[in-house]
């Protein structure tokens, strides 16, 4: 089981912003960027994610049951800094939602919609509009929503912004148990997740235009 | 607690747990006198004789007539509400003409409908764009138009004061509707029952027809205030569930 | 058509109009209250109801 | 896939959801139409199904650009394009789940419009059906333009623009068809069938059409 990426750069616009980015993940390490704003850490996580195409470069997925050529995007979780849940509807029909859309990956399986608000530490409110929540709730049920489906991989952008302490504890708490399942983690944050033995990338931010195009 | 006097006074009427226990009162009397209403006036429109012009469709009056009255009626309790929103800034009034507005775009919708059915055999067409006919047509768009501007707005009391001000501006309408007969010349026969000079409606439909008016007014009544209850339920739950939200935030998370 | 058609429909249109409107109204208050009672017994009060729950406060 | 079905419908019922408004709009604007051109039942039933075909277009319109907006807005739309399940199958459920939502409460209204612009039976019949068969289309093309213009500010204007050009033929074929079912020379079936092909094959392209927008858009 390994998540690898190749050579990966990336532009925004006509700016380059990493480029011969590589890096081998396997099962239970975990990966932290760090690098002030605007070094590129959202935009190298995007590129791992499939959301955005790279420039040059590639992100394979392989492990014993996986197809060939398959996304590596279809192995990843991704949280970024939006929550991905309607305001409109309670905190269970959205993690119901997420939970049916995902479905489980090959490897493992998703714990309910019940625990995982439950594991987040906000068990008594699923019955309420998210929209109701506060900001730090919100943040929580987001992450809950990695929970209700297996994926190997986590990719977590700035996963602890707008969380008072008490509830960052509780994330590196599940981090560290994703880990010790055998799973992959890649996050970017400007405060310390608290993790032992992870690997560091430091994000520097702009290679360079693109001079060999034009 | 010393309620029973200062049950009369109309600010504390304004409290809305006394409008509930109120509510709860007088209900089930409005709901019974309402049902004994309404079959008396029933039984009167099927017993009474056949207009000599107009022949049986006759009876549709006694369910379009009120229908009509009630379809301005609402809209004047709504425009009361919100110069009690704009002026005294009362809770109980965005309730009152938030909850007004489905039901006098029912009864508006009653009005069209057997108006319609009334038109069909009587001038051979199911609508004509007259002015007492668009009128009430533009009155029922307002009334939806309401209902959408309220379901649009997630913050209650600002969607009370905007609706408040459509409102009053709508009501231009209102004068429009009742007096369209009497300016213009239209297809629709003019006012029969509510004129200066005393009702010219035979006394034979009269009282049919003023039994119906009185049991569809009471209807209105009651389910206005029922939807009102409704309402302030529904405000009640969700201030609880913010305020259980909050709770929850405060209470130290559990370690998993 | 005859004319009996067109009054048994005026009626018709408005006792279904009238009675989905009852019905609404009804239904409505049912699931307010059935909430209301779901949050009383999940331990959720509203603040002037929590020291002597009184019966107007606590519908 | 069902969830994501229901779940999109539960939000256009919900508060905020805009079939109400679509309707409302669509009433408003068939409703202007004697204003503007005089009280003349003749003349009204004569351009009433184009009336209510040209009414149902603007107000098909007028939702089209939330279509993908709003997941976009909160971040849905990312965890969407992630997922193992084709983008295109994607695509193609929010299409219907925005067509029950929005279209078919215009299918529903246009019987009522039909008798206020004094149409017969017959033409209200007429063009409540090429409406049904029609609006999919409206969707399905809506869908490239908004897919189209979910990254750019003010995008709903846009899509409308993007939108109304491709969505002619669809208007020709359900308008002629309408009127075929009233005058008798003109037979009703061969247009009334170029309107099912139309919308089959923007059932199509559409999905396709969005999902590739979709990808390249993201960023």
């Amino acid at each position: 089981m390994r998540l690898t990426a190749e050579n990966l750069s990336a532009r925004r616009g006509e700016d380059l912003i990493f480029k011969d980015i590589s890096f081998t993940l396997g099962a239970g390490e975990s990966l932290v960027l760090t690098g002030r704003n605007g070094s590129g850490k959202s935009t190298l996580l995007r590129t791992v994610a499939g959301l955005l195409r790279p420039e040059t470069g590639r992100v394979a997925w392989t492990s014993d049951g996986a197809e060939a050529g398959m996304r590596a995007a279809e192995a990843c979780h991704y949280l970024g800094h939006r929550n991905a849940m309607k305001a409109e509807l309670s905190v269970s029909e959205n993690l119901a939602f997420w939970k049916d859309c995902f479905g489980d990956f090959s490897g493992g399986r998703g714990i309910s919609v019940g625990e995982a608000a439950e594991s987040v530490g906000l068990g008594g409110i699923t019955h309420l509009p998210f929209g109701y929540l506060s900001a730090g709730q919100q943040r929580r049920m987001a992450f809950a929503k990695l929970l209700v489906a297996w994926r190997p991989v986590w990719i977590l952008d700035e996963p602890t912004a707008a969380l008072d302490v008490n509830a960052e504890s509780v994330f590196t708490t599940l981090i560290e148990n994703h880990l010790a399942a055998g799973g992959i983690l890649l996050a970017a944050t400007h405060q310390p997740l608290g993790l032992q033995n992870a690997q560091e990338l430091k994000m520097t931010g702009f290679a360079g235009v693109m001079e060999n195009v034009w | 607690m010393p309620e029973s006097l200062a049950i009369t006074k109309f600010s504390d009427l304004a409290n809305p747990t006394r409008f509930l226990g109120l509510a709860a009162r007088i209900l089930p009397w409005m709901a019974g006198i309402t049902a004994i209403l309404f079959a008396l006036g029933l039984y009167l429109t099927f017993s009474s004789e056949g207009d000599y012009q107009q022949g049986m469709t006759v009876r549709i009056m006694y369910v379009h007539v009120p229908a009509a009255w009630l379809s301005m009626m609402c809209y004047s309790v709504m425009a009361v509400s919100a110069i009690g929103t704009l002026v005294w800034r009362h809770p109980l009034a965005d309730v009152s003409h938030k909850t007004a507005a489905p039901i006098g775009a029912a009864f508006t919708l009653i009005a069209l409908a057997t108006g319609s059915l009334w038109g069909k055999p009587m001038w051979g067409t199911w609508w004509v764009w007259d002015a007492r006919l668009t009128s009430v047509f533009v009155l029922f768009l307002m009334y939806l138009g309401l209902i959408a501007l309220n379901r649009a707005m997630d913050d209650p009391g600002k969607a009370a004061r905007v609706s408040a001000v459509l409102i009053l501006v709508g009501f231009v309408n209102i004068p429009i509707i009742k007096f369209s007969v009497d300016w213009w010349n239209t297809l629709h026969q003019p006012a029969s029952v509510i004129r200066v000079d005393g009702p010219t409606i035979d006394k034979e439909f009269l009282w049919p027809l003023l039994i119906m008016a009185i049991a569809f007014t009471l209807l209105f009544f009651t389910l206005h205030i029922a939807a009102m209850r409704n309402e302030i339920w529904r405000r009640r739950v969700s201030a609880q569930r913010r305020m259980a939200a909050r709770m929850a935030g405060q209470t130290p998370a559990k370690e998993a | 058509m005859t004319h009996t058609f067109y009054i048994s429909a005026s009626y018709i249109v408005a006792a279904i109009v009238i009675l989905c409107l009852i019905g609404w109204v009804w239904l409505d208050g049912r699931a307010r209250q059935r909430e209301l009672a779901e949050l009383e017994a999940s331990g959720i009060r509203r603040r002037s109801a929590r020291p002597a729950p009184t019966d107007g406060a606590a519908l | 896939m069902t969830a994501l079905l229901l779940r999109d419908l539960k939000l256009s019922i919900r508060s905020g959801g805009g079939a109400l408004i679509g309707v409302l709009f669509f009433m408003t604007v068939v409703a202007v139409i004697p204003f503007g051109v005089g009280p003349d039942l003749n003349l009204l039933s004569r351009i009433g199904p184009a009336i209510v075909w040209i009414g149902a277009l603007l107000s098909a319109l007028l939702g089209l650009d939330r279509m993908f907006q709003t997941d976009r807005e909160d971040g849905s739309l990312d965890l969407l394009l992630m997922q193992e399940h084709p983008l295109v199958l994607t695509v193609l459920i929010k299409c219907l789940a925005h067509w029950l939502g929005n279209g078919l409460p215009l299918v529903i209204a246009s019987p009522l419009l039909g008798l206020f612009m004094n149409m017969s039976e017959v033409a209200i019949g007429a063009t409540m059906l090429t409406l049904l068969v029609g609006t999919p289309a409206l969707t399905f093309i809506g869908a490239v333009g908004a897919a189209v213009a979910v990254a750019l500010p003010r995008g709903g204007l846009l899509v409308s623009i993007l939108v109304l050009p491709l969505a002619i033929p669809v208007l020709i074929f359900g308008v002629s068809a309408s009127y075929a079912a009233v005058e008798d020379p003109a037979p009703f079936m061969p247009p009334f069938l170029i309107l099912v092909a139309i919308t089959m094959f923007f059932a199509v392209i559409g999905p396709i059409g969005a999902a590739l927008a979709l990808r390249n858009t993201a960023d």
